[in-house]
């Protein structure tokens, strides 16, 4: 993945944040407080200029960008725990000018464990980490078995997606759903809603390239 | 959805720009969102910090002031602030002696204030952080977030305001802090929900004959909704889900607070009725506070908060405060 | 309707009660419903004595104390009081200088304090009375009963009340009172209607996307209904409003209140839009209050009222006050 | 007109009142503050009270604690104005036990002024006294064509309903319905309302007294 391919993913998740404002938002107000897709959205917008003002040359400096502006714009819950995840998928890339699968890989390692470890949250606790944690699994299971990029990406993406999607039963154990106790169970978790959006852009953008 | 606004995204700018206007003994830095006290940092006092999503005033910004804050932070409606507002603000009021940060327990809350902690303390600002989690209606436990910083937040501002104002050393004041919030519990009601400006919706939907008890600040659902009822047994629900989990005992300091939607005489009743079910516990009311202080945009509803006061900490309330919403004794 | 009450012919003698426990440096006698300072009277200061229907607090009870009223009567919810509250509260404030009744100009209050006043001076008590009319969403013609008293109440108490502090004669109170009354001019909006607990319905209805202009604070309806506008526009009309009744010039004491059940952060966004338009008219705005400080129940909206000050009614407004809603300089 | 009349027509106020205690208040809704049949319906129940607390012993003394309770116990424009008619009245009246056709008259014109004096209003003003005058009027008129208490004071309940129903298409002129200058036209005044049923609930218990 080089650095127009991960600028790419970057817009591309951008545009899908802004389609799904309202979806998320409204997901978050069933279980939380009516925001979610607002945060992400002013996040990712500021992201876009931060981009176009001092353009990264690698996509490690892309995704330094990205976590560094979601910290410094979103707030919330989900400012800190995006921001670290890109941060630390940024620092696990270094200065490679064109990451393999293996370091890819290791980066979404990296930004899963950024996450929980800032977050503490555990798989089942209703959160982002619901989605996130068996998409770098899947991306890792795929590069395992030498998928290329396409491959992996849509691996990852539909991992989330089932991911976000087996939150609706759950008991919500961490962030603002945990205050409703049982109540919170019968609703997607936002975050991980917003989390399959990001990486079903990271998909779309690694199909258009291959196709192009 | 109804509200005096310009667009929903200037919201907490433009309201900045009226508390910069009318309060010229606040310093408002509207682009990065940050307010102190005009004077800038007092050498050799401990500042105080807090911060926290916009639509809760007065609090934070109101609380900024001599014996009490000297920075505030607020976020976007109902979102916490981000690190950059906190280290900024760190920054403006560090006297010398160091930096305390108020924290409401909400996991958006507490991570930005970590990140930004760690950011000042690379500075090599000292930094102690305390979590404010005094509402009854969230258990502790395993299963959530920990419980939600709500009317304790005042009060710990307040007592550990003037404990800065003594001289307190960081650990003093942080330590103090501490105590308010572990003497402190809360319960709130909501009879309306609320709408922040951007959602342009309720956060949850209620009956003309429901209430919600055990709501939070957020316009979040609560802990259970019930049939709507008179302001005696609201009061009595409040006091008995404190009283269940701190007995009341000696002297306390007493919060009636409004949710921003409900007028002020309605909360007279409802600390009427409050007084005459901790008389039943025999508990005393030493201090009270009626009014707004810590809201949620219009929605209609009551908090109750409860200090179980020692003597220090009711000298530590009763010294000069000189804030926009809260003054006494200068 | 859902409100914090227990029954609605208790409303207020149970927030009497309230107000009772809540401040001790308030005597209340809740039965008669009068609110005098702890104090008792002041022996050779002018007595100021206010008051009117209950659901506009913090006015009247929330501003008796030190450099303001010596006593409040407060009536039924949105019904002026009786006589016999007005004539104990002048008994009890007088300290031998006579006592100055201040009356919204509303037919009930105006006739209720009339024949107060008459009893009172059959008392052999002096008595001056001067009647607020600041709204200028009213004609003042033959065609009604005159402006109505709104914001300006809060001026003329307060103003009044640091000539008294200082020693005026009855005289001298009583028309610097009048020059405040003189000098100031309000301009209400409503964005919700309000509900009385008697009455259990609103005073008028509302849709989603209308507002009322030139507003009452007894929710009754207004001058104009018109559709939603942005806080910036409604800052507008209302100062326009009162600019074209009074051109504003030299230095302003300006106050958005808010009217019950309008979030803090919105009046400071109103304040903001009144900032921009006022500068536009070359006056200054040289004090300022921002808040709920004379309210109509739970209405949502704001009300503007602007005072061109004279140097001398800049030095009152700064005088010392110390009561449970305003408190400054002591 | 004995004590035990001028009592009886007192307590048919009284829960005529009660009875429109709504209908009154929803009048004043549409024009005014919504409190009218409250405030009035607080009055008498006090009145109630104080009449049974001291019982008068003369026409006059029941008037007269009638007035005095409602200016200590209704407020607002109401309070002041009825219980300046009612005490205006038992003035009037004097220490006589037994009011004939003359004295009851002179009372009633005494009551009117007293209003008029009192709020400042005149016939067409959109108040009580659009009620009241013609009642008083009537009553006079028929005095004066040597009618019976039964007789005058139909007319008068009947003068007093017309002359409330005549005050709908009217621009109130005084009063809180001022404020809303034309929009207080097509609404029917509370007070010349409350006037019409306190009048009509006189003709009641006259009626009922003559046929007993
Ligand atoms: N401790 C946590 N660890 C991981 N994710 C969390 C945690 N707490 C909350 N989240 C995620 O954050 C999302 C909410 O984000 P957002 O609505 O933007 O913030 P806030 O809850 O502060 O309003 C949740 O849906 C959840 O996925
Ligand atoms: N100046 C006046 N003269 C005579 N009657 C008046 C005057 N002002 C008001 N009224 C009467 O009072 C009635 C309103 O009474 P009420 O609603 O009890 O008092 P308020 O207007 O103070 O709420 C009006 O309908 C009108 O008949
Ligand atoms: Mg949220
Ligand atoms: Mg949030
Ligand atoms: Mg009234
Ligand atoms: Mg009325």
């Amino acid at each position: 993945m080089d650095t127009a391919l991960t600028l790419a993913w970057v817009e591309q998740a951008a545009r899908v944040v802004a389609e799904n404002r309202d979806h998320l938002t409204n997901l978050d107000a069933a279980i939380g407080d009516s925001d979610h897709g607002i945060n992400l959205d002013r996040g990712f917008t500021h992201v876009l200029d931060a981009l176009r003002q001092t353009p990264p040359q690698t996509p490690g400096g892309v995704l330094l960008t990205v976590g560094g502006t979601l910290i410094s714009k979103v707030g919330g819950a989900s400012g800190p725990l995006y921001g670290t995840a890109f941060r630390r998928a940024g620092k696990s890339l270094g200065d490679t000018a064109n990451a393999d699968m293996h370091q890819l890989s290791d980066a979404l390692v990296a930004a899963v464990e950024g996450v929980r470890q800032l977050g503490a949250a555990n798989p089942g606790d209703k959160t982002m980490v619901d989605a996130l944690l068996p998409a770098v699994e899947a991306f890792a299971a795929a590069v395992e078995a030498d998928a290329d990029l396409v491959a992996a990406c849509t691996a990852a993406a539909e991992a989330a997606e089932r991911g976000s999607a087996a939150t609706i039963p759950l008991q919500a154990l961490k962030g603002r759903a945990s205050y409703l106790g049982p109540r919170s169970m019968g609703h997607e978790d936002p975050g991980a809603a917003s989390t399959a959006l990001i990486l079903g852009a990271l998909a779309t953008v690694a199909a258009e390239a291959h196709h192009a | 959805m109804k509200k005096l606004i310009n667009a929903p995204q200037d919201a907490v700018t433009d309201t900045l720009r009226g508390v910069a206007a009318a309060h010229p003994e606040l310093t408002v830095d509207v682009e990065n969102k940050v307010i102190t006290r005009s004077g800038g940092a007092t050498a050799g006092k401990v500042g105080l910090v807090s911060g926290g999503g916009s639509g809760h005033e007065p609090l934070h910004g109101g609380f900024v002031g001599f014996g009490m804050l000297d920075a505030a932070c607020p976020g976007e409606v109902f979102t916490s602030p981000v690190p950059d507002q906190m280290v900024q603000a760190s920054r403006a009021v560090n006297g010398g002696a160091g930096v305390l940060h108020i924290v409401k327990n909400y996991t958006g809350d507490v991570l930005n204030f970590q990140m930004a902690a760690e950011l000042v303390g690379d500075d090599g600002i000292e930094v102690a952080s305390v979590v404010v989690n005094d509402d009854v209606a969230v258990q502790d436990s395993l299963y959530t977030a920990g419980r939600r910083g709500t009317g304790a937040t005042v009060f710990v501002e307040k007592i550990a305001g003037a404990r800065a104002e003594q001289g307190g050393t960081l650990a003093e004041v942080a330590s103090i802090a501490r105590e308010v919030n572990e003497r402190s519990r809360s319960f709130g009601v909501a009879l309306t929900p609320c709408t922040t400006p951007a959602a342009g919706r309720p956060g949850f939907e209620l009956g003309e004959d429901e209430i919600e008890l055990g709501i939070g600040i957020h316009g979040e659902p609560g802990r259970e909704r019930v049939p709507m009822r008179s302001a005696r047994e609201i009061a009595e629900a409040c006091v008995l889900a404190i009283h269940q989990d701190m007995p009341l005992d000696g002297d306390l300091l007493v919060m009636v607070n409004g949710m921003g939607g409900t007028p002020q005489h309605e909360l007279y009743i409802v600390f009427d009725a409050v007084r005459q079910t901790v008389a039943r516990t025999g508990a005393t009311i030493a201090r009270t506070l009626v009014g707004n202080y810590i809201t949620s945009l219009e929605m209609a509803g009551c908090m109750l908060t409860v200090c179980r006061l020692t003597p220090e900490l009711t000298a530590l309330w009763d010294a000069p405060v000189q804030t926009p919403a809260l003054r006494w004794g200068r």
